[in-house]
């Protein structure tokens, strides 16, 4: 569907949206938010994209292919989970690093299993709205 | 022992492999088995016979209370002889009859599987142990009536025996684990002790029946008989060994096994004498009936079963004996009779008696042996079958209860067994000679050198019964009494009643062997096995069970999702419905509601969005309803302090909704199906359901309880967390796993989506697109297995 | 070692995702796939090995305290599940290799399948109910997806019954968590056995109530009578490997759940619950079987078959007592063991004689006899006969039965397991015995590089169904030693919330 | 009265006023664009639910939500449109 | 937009000044920052930035009264017993061209009561706008063109 | 003060919501609900944002506060421009007083393409609709 | 609030099976949408509903203001929604596809897996 309107403002839009999943996911762990919200989203970001211009636009727009996206999102959470472990510690026994950061807070592995989350919600959602818009 | 009977399984293991690798030598090498069994069970003769019992026992499954014991006494040293003995005449019997047969090898891997496991039968000294044996014997045999599996026939007649006798055996086995509970043991060497326990039970009647019904079913007692004429598609080798000498008299040596336990009642005479006087009768009547040669001879092993389980009823010193003579008697006449029937088939290609006669030149070593034999089963002296019979007559005759009764069947009986064997041993060889299909020559060596042996023994035995009475039939005696008796046997016991019954036994047999045509017309008419047969029961049955089976299945499984669900959300209303009624403390439950006007609002909402989805006639207007009702419940989320649940919601309903739009407007508009009395118990059974959960919910809710998890939570979500969005903090570290199982659903659910829309059946492809694909699989550098296949049909 | 609780889930899971991230390179992911699995059955025997010398084991995940963190246990009856999961996904495994057609490799096949086995070790290893459930629906979905792989119109019919009433069981279960919760204020099992047993913080009445919900919801999932019915209506139509592993385990996991929750937390009022059980295990068995009798097509006569021996399953849990519980684990080894090599040889039997359909094949005892045995000792063995796997568990629970005068439900497994001889000689009957319909059909070759992977593994579950029956003795001792621990949780709870406890 | 107040009893009960009319569009259409403007409705009335029950709460947390309801949202309007008008 | 940088510093070094994170108070240090800049660059060559700034909040105001008042008068006609409605979709020539334009005016068109945004013909030559009450279409279409129209023209054109 | 203007804030807000909410219901055709609630919402939600702004008085706040709104202003119009659009491909009727519908027919039903029309020269005379 | 809220759980979940006991494939997918919205509801109201209290822990502080909703079943249902959602969007394509099969979304014409036998004999079984 090619309407002007649609099409100039996601370009303002695209940048919102991404903008503020990034801001959901990092300050999730204080404020409501998180991995999930955030990676929801960023991919209706993108389905909006989708909508606006089309499935190929999209898949370009995105760096990696969204099932990359979710081996790496998996593989993000499963490794913070992984850390403790080499130290002996049961598995996803968090790590701090204990300087807080404006808007994050402290860094540590929960905060990567969020990224993990959000990138495996990200590639899910994508994969499934890709395939069904290739679909029509 | 342990060695005899488990060597049986290892050599039957490389028998099909011996086949294949010396066709000729493979039956005269695999018959060094039970010659040497036959040998080794000889050699325990004489210690047997001074009263020794030698017992072994392995550990087998302790923590079931099984052992892999076994135990030898004259009783089972009897039956150990005829197996392994007759074992190896039908071995090498069969190596001739069966040689072009290609499947010979496994023909010997079954027998010998077989001949295992009915000496383990008779050997066991656990309970359990039998069982399993026994168990074997029930499946080789099935595979062995099965042998000529081309021929619906044979697996139907298989499928018979092995469900009469492996569903007879079920019922021994509830039998004889309710007897080792009783008793105190599984022992059986040591169960004649617990005898007054075991018959004092509550629960001796159950066990009585049900192990007799076990071993009816083996020895083919009335009403379970009927399995073992029609079990004569077996390859007559096999007819011989199973179904006459050995597996039929499991049920016979069971009984003998466990009469000290379970022997002496009311009960138990009334049983077993009743039935085997009933099966005694009833097979000798039928024998003379028939035409086919191994029918009449099987008709005639259930009536020979009969007198067994009969005599065994009884009881007693004599009984006993009696029973024992018959066996050994019985066992080594019918296998040399059955054997001669295979000859004849073999060689004239029909075991119609009406179309045999006058072979005697022809097969003159077999008509020998066939007159012996015969002789033996008709009670002529002075073969071994007239001393047996001698005793028959004289148990019933003094018998202890109803002599005359008794008596009178026995005579009824065995003068039909004399004609039955004049069928047998004289039809087919004298008279004139009829045209046969086949054109008959003598039968090789090997398959008469074996029925010549039984034959043999037949005379021997009878003219003198002391060596089988002094290492056989009195040990076995003595084991059956559980104690000492006195056991003698002698072919001329002078001039008594009895023999004056033995004679007329004769007589009227040979007046009814020649008048036989007349009174056949007039029998016939009777048509007493069809009409009364319980056979036609059994059919009845598997007919019902599988019509049963149909409707079952077609009214439970019958296709309709709509079935299925309504059927499981009526059970859980039921079965939680009633649970809640009767255990639940409702008192709680019904309270006024408190609220604010805004959550009425959202409530009406919900409520009114919910009645609009299900009335919806759009599917996108169900849609936006459906819309609706999570954007308020993310609301309601909101108004009691959830927001992460709240945004998640709403995240998560526009994506769906997104989803939906997307997915359902493909498919076809909204039409109603169903009836008005369809929606109406429809909308009853949901309503129930749904009343019921808000009932779980009031009961619930009514006490309110702090949880107690929730304070740990909260107490250490900064501290120890480094979060203060707790319910974040326990998605991602709390419990982080619940988090680590849901991305992983998210995974595969993407995955699945894309293939289902990516990955088609191939049929649904353009033919040029196959083609490739069948290239491009050809290519591959991995070996594909079903490359170009559709995968809709693909296994 | 603590790693050893934690390794049947991260292997399945890492081999997924590298299944995943290798998703062009079928060689690959078919290597990855093999030592995936036989990494996971490695872990599982140790896991086992572990458990039997040490005792139960359990690790708190993140290193919260239990009963605030989730918990990951493994007792033995847990240990062994684990086993036959990581047996099961190592024979499947290399049957797939000789049986999957290239497309479906190339859409996620794999990866699918080590997920799979991550979900179903998840569910027997967590000690946390809410736990349960997520495991649950990973197992769920990633049998959703295998079930319709492929797209063949009847896949998605099967797919679209199979779906729909497990998102009803699901919904019920997660119903259910969520009022347990409400009223223990715990989901750590351990934790809740303790409260239920003390009976101070749940009226007893509720928790039976609740001891209901679960029974429907994982009665469902286990294929309980009258809930099945998304079974038969499913299980035959994605190709045969899938089906012999959801045959193997799918509804295993239900009845595990139902032994777990019916063994360590709903043991309060025996009379009510596990009455209820044997009935249900009665009515099970039978229309199972029944359902069975009347089938022509091998796969839906088998399916019908995983009904009725879950039947027999919830016999055991419903006699509750030691013998029973054993009898019961034993039960569930030799029947995942048997049923799935029974479900692989119909494969064989398809691709050599044509067809699934008994009507439609013979001929295959005189065409390849070697398949006539792998077939007749798994068969013999599901109906119970001696020496065989299957007549351990039947003798076990017959004995259970009557020790405990519950003659009734012994009548009918007694019956049951005739009418199972009866379906079982009825493919042998008419498979092999029978000549084939067409006289000419010619009994397609296996392939040599489809041989191996296709008998390999019917050839080890054979050996196994045998080895289990003849060499009993260690098998049922450490089930006996499960059942003690099943029997009497102290131990359990002991070892997930300490010595305090 | 305080501000929280107002918040509680005068303005949620007006806009779940608004709410009510705004689903009795949605359910009586007649059209799907028609039910479709209720649903985007719906939302932006829920915006201001939030953002009034923050003040009536003092709980800032929830003007999170909101943002995410106006951003994700639209997604389901544009969908709609698109979609109804592919139908066509 | 350089400008608007430095402004926006200036406005966040008042905020680190006077140690007061307030909305008011980085407002203020906004208009503040902004007055200093028009005074320090005036000398500089003449950026847009200065004329834009009035014009953009000259037109914020204009849609907020517009915005408001417009808003009232549907209030009222939602609120009379009888709806008195005379809609029309009206074409309206175009004289912007840009994307960011049309959006704009097709946004502020639709924003002010009364009037909604339809859509644009691909060639960008036409308007189609839907409206409540119309009296006389050329005085629509002049109203539009002279109101929003110019106003976007001038502010992105 | 700030109690002052946030009440008054939300009382404003609160009013155009009833009005969006009113409007939606009581409007004839599609296109006049949109206009009606398009606007008074994007108002109605707008002046409770800034309450909420005003209310809690942080820079945070105040910042997400007026993010939404401008999100809101970005997206509503477009949103309503969409919905119209699909409502005159689906066939909806316009209310029967409606003046004139220029729009009607151009349209291209197959390719989606909306032609430029030179707008009348003379305002109509009848009161007939159009489409 | 909570017996309201119970009523409102009762009609999602009637609505629900209602929904899914119909003929129609769109209906049933539609139907497990608002069990799962029951499911959800009906945990979050049993745990105890407490207006406007969210778990959360203001700046500055280390514990949430007595009294605060129950973190847990918060972070249960979210667990459940994100599940739901990959479910039922893995359903709905499902759906779609079965319905291109079957060439019908009526489910008494989708059966093709198990049709009654009608033209089985009895006791053909074997032989
Ligand atoms: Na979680
Ligand atoms: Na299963």
């Amino acid at each position: 569907m090619d309407s002007l309107v649609l099409r100039t403002a996601i370009r303002y839009l695209l940048p919102l949206l991404l903008l503020f999943s990034v801001f959901a996911l990092l300050r999730g762990h204080n404020e409501p938010g998180g991995g999930f919200v955030g990676g929801l989203v960023a991919s209706s970001a993108f389905a909006l994209y989708t909508l606006a211009f089309d499935v190929q636009r999209a898949r370009q727009l995105l760096p990696v292919t969204p099932r990359r996206l979710i081996g790496l999102g998996l593989l993000v959470a499963v490794f913070s989970g992984l850390i403790s472990v080499l130290a002996g510690d049961p598995f996803m026994t968090a790590r701090w690093d204990n300087r807080p950061l404006p808007v994050v807070g402290k860094l540590g592995t929960p905060l990567l299993f969020d990224v993990g989350v959000y990138l495996t919600v990200v590639g899910v959602v994508l994969t499934i709205i890709f395939a069904l818009a290739e679909e029509e | 022992m342990t060695i005899a009977v488990l060597s049986g399984f290892g050599v039957a293991l490389t028998a099909p492999w011996l086949q294949g690798r010396l066709p000729r030598r493979a039956g005269w090498l695999l018959i060094l088995l039970p010659l040497a069994l036959t040998a080794w069970f000889a050699a325990q003769l004489p210690r047997v016979a001074e009263g020794t019992t030698l017992a072994e026992s392995v550990s087998w499954i302790p923590s079931l209370g099984i052992d892999l014991a076994f135990y030898l006494d004259g009783l089972s040293l009897t039956f150990a002889l005829l197996i392994s003995g007759i074992g190896a005449v039908v071995l090498l019997y069969a190596s001739a009859y069966l040689a072009d047969d290609p499947l010979l090898g496994r023909f010997y891997l079954y027998l010998l599987v077989f001949m295992a496991s009915m000496l383990g039968t008779v050997l066991a000294d656990n309970l359990i142990t039998l069982f399993v044996f026994w168990e074997l014997t029930s499946i080789s045999s099935y595979l062995l009536i099965g042998f000529k599996h081309s021929y619906g026939t044979s697996r139907a007649a298989a499928l018979q025996a092995l469900l009469v006798t492996g569903g007879g055996g079920l019922a021994m086995l509830a039998g004889l684990v309710l007897l080792g509970q009783v008793a105190g043991t599984s022992n059986l060497s040591s169960l004649a002790a617990s005898g007054e326990r075991v018959r004092a039970s509550d629960l001796y009647p159950a066990i009585l029946g049900l192990v007799l019904v076990g071993a009816f079913a083996k020895s083919a007692q009335f009403p379970f008989h009927f399995w073992l004429p029609n079990a004569m598609e077996a390859p007559t080798p096999v007819s011989a060994y199973l179904h006459s000498a050995t597996m039929v008299k499991a049920g016979v040596y069971l009984l003998a096994r466990l009469s000290p336990a379970l022997g002496g009642t009311v009960e138990w005479q009334g049983l077993v004498i009743g039935v085997g006087a009933a099966t005694m009768v009833l097979g000798a009547y039928l024998a003379w009936q028939q035409v086919d040669l191994k029918r009449i001879l099987a008709y005639s092993t259930i009536s020979a079963l009969g007198i067994l389980v009969l005599l065994l009823g009884v009881g007693g010193a004599l009984a006993t004996k009696a029973a024992l003579t018959v066996l050994v008697a019985h066992s080594l006449y019918k296998g040399a009779l059955f054997l001669v029937a295979g000859a004849l088939d073999h060689e004239t290609g029909t075991r119609d008696v009406t179309q045999l006669g006058g072979l005697r030149r022809a097969m003159p070593i077999t008509g020998a042996v066939a007159l012996l034999a015969g002789a033996s089963m008709a009670g002529l002296p002075p073969l071994f079958g007239f001393v047996a019979k001698e005793v028959f007559y004289k148990a019933t005759y003094e018998a202890p209860d109803l002599p005359a009764l008794l008596t009178a069947l026995a005579v009824l009986s065995s003068v039909l067994t004399v004609v039955a064997a004049g069928l047998v041993a004289l039809k087919p060889f004298f008279g004139v000679r009829a045209h046969t299909p086949r054109h008959p020559h003598e039968a090789p060596l090997r398959m008469w050198l074996g029925p010549l042996f039984l034959a043999g023994l037949s005379v021997l035995l009878g003219v003198w019964p002391a060596l089988v009475a002094e290492y056989s039939v009195k040990p076995a005696t003595e084991a059956v009494l559980a104690g000492p008796a006195k056991v003698e046997l002698v072919l001329w016991p002078g001039v008594n009643p009895v023999l004056a019954l033995s004679l007329l036994t004769l007589a009227l047999g040979a007046g009814v062997y020649v008048f036989r045509h007349a009174l056949l017309a007039w029998a016939r008419r009777l048509d007493v096995g069809k009409r009364l047969g319980p056979e036609r029961g059994y059919g009845r049955a598997l007919d019902g069970l599988l019509r049963l089976a149909d409707w079952q299945t077609d009214l439970l499984q019958n296709g309709y999702l709509r079935f299925y669900l309504i059927t499981i959300v009526a059970v859980t209303v039921v079965l939680v419905g009633y649970t809640a009624l009767a255990e639940a403390d409702l008192s709680g439950a019904l309270r006024a509601p408190e609220m604010r006007v805004y959550e009425g609002a959202i409530a009406v909402v919900i409520l009114a969005a919910t009645y609009a989805v299900t009335r919806a006639h759009s599917r996108l207007a169900a849609v936006a309803a459906l819309g609706t009702v999570g954007y308020s419940v993310a609301l309601l989320y909101i108004l009691f302090g959830a927001p992460d649940l709240a945004m998640t919601q709403f995240a998560v309903e526009t994506l769906t909704v997104f989803l939906f739009v997307l997915v359902i407007y493909r498919l076809p508009r909204f039409a109603t199906l169903t009836s008005r009395m369809e929606r109406w118990r429809d909308a009853v059974i949901a309503l129930s359901a749904g009343a019921l959960m808000t009932l779980l919910v009031l009961i619930v809710t009514a006490d309110p309880s702090r949880a107690h998890v929730a304070s740990f939570f909260a107490e250490n979500s900064v501290t120890l967390a480094k979060g203060r969005n707790i319910v974040n903090v326990i998605l991602v570290d709390f419990r982080g796993l619940d988090t680590l199982g849901e991305i992983t659903v998210l995974a595969v659910a993407a995955a699945g989506v894309f293939a289902l829309l990516k990955l088609r059946p191939a049929q649904a492809r353009a033919p040029e697109a196959r083609a490739e694909r069948a290239r491009t699989a050809e290519l591959q550098a991995v070996p594909t297995a079903e490359a170009g296949a559709d995968p809709g049909s693909g296994d | 070692m603590t790693l050893l609780l934690l390794l049947p889930l991260l292997i399945p899971f890492l081999t997924a995702v590298t299944a995943l991230l290798a998703w062009h390179n079928r060689l690959l992911q078919r290597r990855i796939n093999v030592v995936g699995a036989a990494l996971h059955l490695a872990a599982a025997l140790g896991l086992l090995v572990w458990v039997s010398r040490e005792g139960i084991q359990a690790v708190q995940i993140g290193n919260w305290p239990a009963p605030f963190g989730i918990t990951l246990v493994a007792d033995l009856f847990s240990a062994i599940m684990v086993v036959m999961t990581g047996l099961m996904g190592l024979t499947v495994a290399i049957y797939s290799l000789g049986s999957i057609d290239a497309r479906r490799e190339s859409f996620g096949y794999y990866a699918l399948l080590h997920t799979l086995l991550m979900g179903v070790s998840g569910a027997f290893l967590t000690g946390d109910i809410f736990n349960l459930y997520v495991w649950f629906e990973v197992m769920l979905i990633t049998s959703f997806v295998l079930m319709a792989l492929g797209g063949s119109q009847e896949q998605l019919e099967g797919a679209l019954k199979y779906v729909t009433i497990n998102l009803l069981s699901s919904a019920l279960f997660l119903a259910s968590v969520g009022i347990l919760y409400s009223v223990t204020g715990t989901l750590n099992m351990a934790d809740l056995a303790r409260q239920i047993q003390a009976g101070d913080t749940v009226a007893p009445g509720l928790a039976t109530v609740l001891g209901m919900m679960f029974l429907v919801a994982f009665g469902i999932k286990a294929g309980l009578f009258p809930l099945f019915f998304w079974l038969p209506a499913s299980y035959h139509t994605p190709p045969i490997a899938i089906t012999a592993l959801f045959s193997g385990l799918l509804t295993k996991v239900g009845v595990y759940a139902l032994v777990r929750i019916f063994t360590l937390i709903f043991v309060h009022d025996i009379a009510y619950t596990h009455t209820l059980l044997l009935i249900i295990a009665g009515l099970t068995m039978v229309t199972g079987v029944l359902g069975a009798v009347a089938q022509m097509e091998v796969r839906r006569l088998l399916s019908f078959h995983i009904i009725s021996q879950i039947g027999y399953l919830l016999m055991g849990l419903g006699l509750y007592t030691a013998l029973s519980l054993a009898g019961m684990i034993f039960f569930m080894a030799h029947v995942i063991i048997a049923k799935s090599a029974l479900f692989l040889v119909s494969g064989v039997i398809r691709r050599q004689a044509g067809s699934y359909h008994l009507k439609e094949v013979g001929g295959l005892y005189r065409a390849n006899p070697a398949l006539a045995a792998l077939f007749f000792v798994p068969a013999m063995a599901l109906a119970g006969l001696p020496p065989l796997s299957g007549f351990w568990a039947k003798l076990a629970l017959v004995r259970a039965g009557l020790e405990t005068e519950d003659y009734a439900i012994v009548a009918v497994s007694l019956a049951v397991s005739l009418l199972t001889l009866f379906s079982m000689t009825k493919i042998w009957a008419e498979a092999f015995w029978k000549d084939h319909p067409q006289p000419e059909h010619p009994f397609a070759r296996l392939a040599p590089q489809t041989r191996r992977p296709l008998l390999l593994p019917v050839v080890s579950l054979a050996a196994l169904t045998v080895i289990l029956g003849v060499a009993a003795e260690p098998f049922f001792a450490l089930a006996t030693d499960a059942a003690a621990q099943l029997l009497d949780p102290s131990a359990y709870i002991q070892a997930v919330l300490g010595g305090g406890a | 009265m305080n501000v929280s107040d107002l918040a509680l009893y005068g303005i949620l009960p007006a806009l779940m006023l608004a709410i009510l009319l705004t689903v009795a569009r949605l359910l009586r259409g007649p059209s799907l664009p028609d039910r479709v403007v209720a649903l985007d409705l719906l939302t932006t009335l829920g915006i201001g639910v939030i953002a009034t029950y923050a003040i009536a709460t003092g709980q800032a947390a929830f003007l999170d939500v909101a943002i995410a309801t106006a951003l994700i949202s639209f997604l389901g309007t544009v969908a709609f449109a698109y979609y109804i008008e592919r139908t066509v | 937009m350089n400008t608007l940088l430095l402004n926006t510093l200036l406005a966040l070094s008042w905020i680190a000044l006077t140690g007061t994170f307030t909305p008011a108070n980085l407002l203020f240090g906004f208009v503040l920052g902004y007055g200093l800049l028009a005074f320090t660059q005036r000398l500089l060559p003449p950026s847009r930035y200065f004329t834009m700034v009035p014009r953009v909040i000259a037109f914020v105001l204009l849609f907020l009264a517009e915005l408001i008042q417009a808003n009232l008068r549907v209030a009222f006609s939602v609120l009379s017993p009888r709806l008195d409605l005379r809609p029309a979709v009206v074409a309206i020539p175009l004289s912007v061209r840009s994307d960011p334009a049309i959006t704009l005016l097709a946004n502020l068109i639709t924003l002010t009561p009364g009037t909604l945004y339809l859509d644009v013909s691909e060639d960008r030559q036409v308007m189609y706008v839907h409206t409540i009450h119309v009296h006389d279409l050329e005085q629509f279409r002049q109203g539009i063109k002279n109101g929003f129209e110019r106003r976007v023209k001038e502010l992105l054109e | 003060m700030t109690d002052v203007i946030t009440a008054a804030l939300m009382i404003v807000g609160a009013f155009f919501m009833v009005m969006a909410g009113l409007g939606v219901l009581r409007m004839p055709d599609l296109f006049l609900r949109m206009s009606a609630s398009s606007k008074a919402s994007t108002l109605g939600s707008g002046a409770l944002l800034l309450a909420v702004a005003v209310h809690f008085g942080s820079v945070g706040v105040t910042t997400r506060a007026v993010a939404t709104i401008v999100f809101l202003l970005l997206t509503t119009p477009i949103a309503a421009h969409m919905l119209g659009r699909a409502g005159y491909f689906v066939g909806v009727k316009l209310v029967e007083t409606t003046v004139i519908d220029e729009l009607a027919g151009q349209y291209d039903l197959r390719s989606h393409r909306l032609r430029s029309k030179q707008p009348a020269t003379a305002p109509p005379e009848s009161d007939q609709p159009q489409v | 609030m909570e017996v309201v809220l119970a009523v409102i759980i009762g009609a999602l979940y009637a609505a629900g099976l209602y929904m899914m006991m119909r003929r129609s494939l769109a209906k049933v997918v539609i139907g497990l949408s608002l069990l799962s919205y029951a499911a959800n509801l009906l945990i979050f109201t049993v745990n105890g509903v407490m207006r406007g209290r969210p778990p959360l822990v203001p700046e500055g502080a280390v514990r949430p203001v007595e009294p605060f909703a129950d973190p847990l079943p918060q972070a249960l249902i979210l667990t459940a929604i994100v599940i739901g959602f990959g479910v039922q969007a893995f359903a709905l394509v499902l759906f779609k596809r079965a319905y291109q099969a079957a060439g019908t979304d009526d489910l008494d014409q989708i059966r093709s897996t198990e049709l009654p036998k009608k033209s089985r004999k009895a006791g053909q079984a074997q032989g």
